[in-house]
């Protein structure tokens, strides 16, 4: 497959997945007033993920499953309920199982940065698609991340429970921070075409983004080591962790069953 | 003596204002009767908008297209932001959102029984939205004039956003409609569940109804249980038509001579074992409830903890 | 479909979903002991499952869903990973979602209970299948109901904690056990037969050995509404709980994405 | 001085019970330092198994068919089994099984580190029969012999099951290799992520080896690491060729002097990232059985409490 098409379904496939475990949060928050933030968010990165699956079908048109013919079913919905795990393209991160409050907001700080400082360079992509979504998302982002800073606060300074929650959920996210980070062979080519960003060259930035908010929390950077790959294989390769598959089987099981339907 | 004579003159002008259609706001004086009334009928429609919440987030992470599931996610949310009016325009009868949320998790208010039904295939999404929020939208505009300011207002808000849904409903049954003979099949097998339940959302029937008189005169209720369903069966029929889909009841027919359709009687011993706690999913529904306000309780904690620190702070 | 098939699906399927629901169970038990007795009430359930539904499918070809052209798939397999929720014909109980250890136990002994004393007449049945199902299948469950009476016991004398989940527990099973003692017009007719039995028939019979449990190990019996159906139709007519169609989802996962495979 | 003398003389016998290649048992005089590394291998083995289960267990529910799903419960079950043999052997050294989970839960004895990875598509269920279980029989085998009785005894019962369960899950892919062009490409995927992960569970090589010298004197341990991988690879091999599968070593090939097969070195950096923790799976699977155990606690305790209620009333 082309690497802008491989590209497009990094960017699509870490908003789609994330913003399906957002969406498990639906009516499940600590009150409204975070139930419909978090809603926001997932509508937010699924309008994201939706443009980019667009992009990434328009870019290379083989990459998306064959389905009967005569199927009515859009590109985007080809590439989102079609393809199995070792297809998706999204950082480990975004896909792990949901966890409490505090783990909700941690993963969000981490994602939101990154995909902030991303998107703020991949504005002046030579793809007028991505350029355009880019700059749409960078206005999501500094929301999300506002959002997600501002209750990393309250749980860092509100209640000795919040604190150690929030410390127990940092160790999790972290581990799968640096991967936000690795320069994946098409990223690299992408880059150097000027269409796409080389992840690492936004880590400075977030990771001082991310320290001043430890610093504002009073909270230690727990240190880390990141999460292993399958035989240096990771999230961008295709090489996920078990939740995804049953991320996957619940996410498509309608789409599926419908091959020719209309909706 | 003095006190007396203002209470009966507070409640004379209680009763002009509602004589004359206008509003009552939270500062002015208003009968117990009417503030408990009131507050029972908003918060159990503030609780209606949050419970009514799980059927539909259930099918979120399934959605089959991401158009249906942005539109589903939305609509999800504005009955969040729905609840959160309502609980507004309750507490400032005063009682605290709070309370209410415990009223309703200890099973001490009740909410709309249509929610205690499941939802079994992505055509009840469309289903809900056309003939649940239809019925409610048949409900509710009269609300928009109820005689409580802060609650018909919210009303007026919140109507506008039901009719949205209603036809954003409509419209997936149209489009799966038009789709494969497996669709056309879970849409009438939708219909099929969801029609008496959505008959019953108007309550009983006028002779069994115990709230409507005093409610109506008032100015909380602006029409019978009765007058409503058929206003609902009246306008829903020409739309089945068209869907091309059947509704489930032999005695559905119009009536030339009362311009209006005849319908069979829904099953109240079903209505009432529902209304009692017995519903498919009442225990279901409440007990998800629970888990969320109990599960989020540290986190309220915090925020409350961490809003009095800053206060001191700033007091500093 | 044949009423012989329709009624071995109503057998089959309360054994194939309560065995996935216990089977969830796998490596979460308290104990190993009770991880290895979990596991075999499983095993045994599932095997009982995996005869009768080839025997609903002997019974009535026409019942087996449709597979392309030269599937390798059996007809047991068709039957479980290829029927929709509204197609299955278990009671609700069988479908509930997993709660702690002592609603496990509950819903055992209520369903074990149920099963032995139907199995001991099913084994009396004019169909040889059936009959020799149900003689093998009175030795299993006497152990699964022996396991959960014990475990009751244990439970209900044990700490105040145990006593007071167990009580909690007994409210969602007990408003779902009069809906297996309901006669559908598909078990009167082969009731009629002789070759199937009313359930109806043995309410009686279980009552009383629930009694005793109860009485042994000093739990009141909680008064319980049972739980209403959608327009009377439950379980055995295809009206399940919300809960059905999201394990069918996984348990069909895999096989619906290879139909034409081989395992 | 008397104690000194005994002492010696224990430590004499227990070393001509060694050297005649006889059982120590649990009775018998044993060093400490011999108790002690029993214990922390026949507690890793045991873990094994019971962590074992996880990745296994992730596909009973999603089997794609019944008869695979029995033989997978069944299997899992096994697992359970050959845990409990192992813990009650080690019990017999005089540590109790709740110490040993609980040394399990807070990270300060390990299990194998295979586990470690996950399990992406149901060939992973045939692979970890074949190569897994296969690597493990390898290591095995020879501790039927070891000096220690009941760990040997558990070993010989426990060596059957295995082979048993090699042989399904290899059975299980030569199903697979003659159904769909799909599964076959999930077969050779499977086999592709498990093959060095396989090899590395026979340890580090030999001079990197700690524990090998003073196990194999003991009579613990009765190969090297390195010799037990070769016999591994060399029996591993053909199995592979009769599948259809490749194994991903370029390095792989017969050498006709030694009369066995040479082959790459795995990556040992990645090996001793995971026996540090930071393998794909080590926190989540600790996670999950520390969970498992701590939601287990009231049921134990009220066994417990249970079962000392009825001694009591026994002695009554």
């Amino acid at each position: 497959a082309g690497d802008l098409a491989l590209y497009c379904l990094m960017l699509a496939d870490d908003a789609l997945v994330y913003s399906h475990r957002l969406s498990e949060w639906c009516s499940n928050a600590p009150d409204l007033e975070e139930d419909l933030a978090i809603a926001n968010v997932a509508l937010d990165l699924l309008g994201q993920a939706r443009l980019l699956l667009a992009r990434a079908a328009a870019a290379d048109p083989s990459i998306v499953p064959a389905l009967p013919d005569g199927s009515p079913v859009p590109p985007e919905d080809a590439l989102a309920f079609f393809r199995r795990d070792p297809q998706f393209r999204n950082v480990r991160l975004a896909e792990l199982p949901n966890g409490d409050f505090a783990e909700l907001i941690a993963r969000l700080l981490v994602f939101s940065a990154a995909r902030l400082a991303l998107f703020e360079r991949l504005a002046g992509s030579r793809d007028a698609v991505l350029a355009a979504v880019a700059a749409k998302g960078v206005k999501e982002m500094t929301y999300h991340r506002d959002f997600a800073g501002r209750w990393f606060l309250t749980l860092a300074r509100g209640t000795e429970e919040s604190r150690t929650r929030l410390e127990a959920a940092l160790v999790g996210v972290l581990r799968l921070e640096s991967e936000l980070f690795e320069t994946h062979e098409v990223e690299s080519r992408v880059a150097t075409a000027g269409v796409g960003v080389d992840p690492a060259t936004t880590a400075a930035e977030v990771d001082a983004v991310l320290s001043q908010v430890f610093a504002v929390s009073g909270i230690e950077r727990p240190r880390v080591n990141p999460l292993a790959g399958l035989a240096g294989r990771k999230g961008r390769d295709g090489a996920h962790t078990e939740a995804l598959s049953r991320l996957l089987a619940e996410m498509q099981v309608v789409a599926r069953e419908h091959p020719m339907g209309r909706w | 003596m003095t006190q007396v004579v203002d209470e009966r003159e507070l409640e004379a002008s209680f009763e002009r204002t509602i004589a004359h259609n206008d509003r009552i706001e939270p500062r002015d004086w208003m009968p117990d009767a009417y503030r408990n009334s009131l507050i029972r009928q908003i918060a159990q429609h503030a609780h209606s908008e949050i419970i009514g919440m799980q059927p539909e987030a259930n099918w979120i992470t399934r959605a089959p297209s991401l158009r249906r599931k942005a539109i589903l996610l939305a609509k999800v949310q504005d009955e969040a932001g729905h609840g959160l009016y309502l609980y507004s325009a309750c507490e400032t009868l005063g009682v605290s959102r709070d309370d209410l949320t415990r009223r309703l998790i200890e099973g001490r208010q009740k909410y709309s029984s249509i929610f205690n039904y499941p939802t079994l295939s992505y055509a009840d999404v469309g289903t809900i939205g056309w003939l649940v929020d239809g019925a409610a939208i048949c409900n509710q505009v009269p609300l928009c004039r109820t005689s409580y300011g802060p609650y018909g207002r919210a009303m007026i808000r919140i109507c506008k956003e039901e009719s949205f849904h209603q036809r954003q409903g409509y419209e997936l049954l149209t489009t799966m409609m038009r789709g494969t003979d497996e669709q056309r099949a879970l849409v009438q097998e939708s219909v099929d569940r969801f029609w008496w339940p959505a008959l019953m959302m108007f309550g009983p029937s006028d002779e069994q109804s115990a709230n409507t008189e005093q409610s109506m005169a008032w100015g909380i209720k602006r029409h019978t249980n009765d007058e409503l369903r058929q206003r609902f069966v009246d306008m829903t029929v020409p739309q089945a038509q068209a869907l091309g889909v059947t509704l489930p009841d032999p005695d559905l027919v119009w009536n030339e001579e009362r311009g209006a359709y005849d319908f069979g009687t829904p099953d109240w011993d079903e209505f009432w074992a529902v209304v009692k706690g017995d519903g498919p999913c009442n225990a279901q529904r409440v007990a998800h409830r629970r888990r969320a306000w109990d599960e989020g309780a540290w986190v309220r904690e915090a925020a409350t903890a961490f809003a009095a620190s800053q206060q001191t702070s700033e007091v500093r």
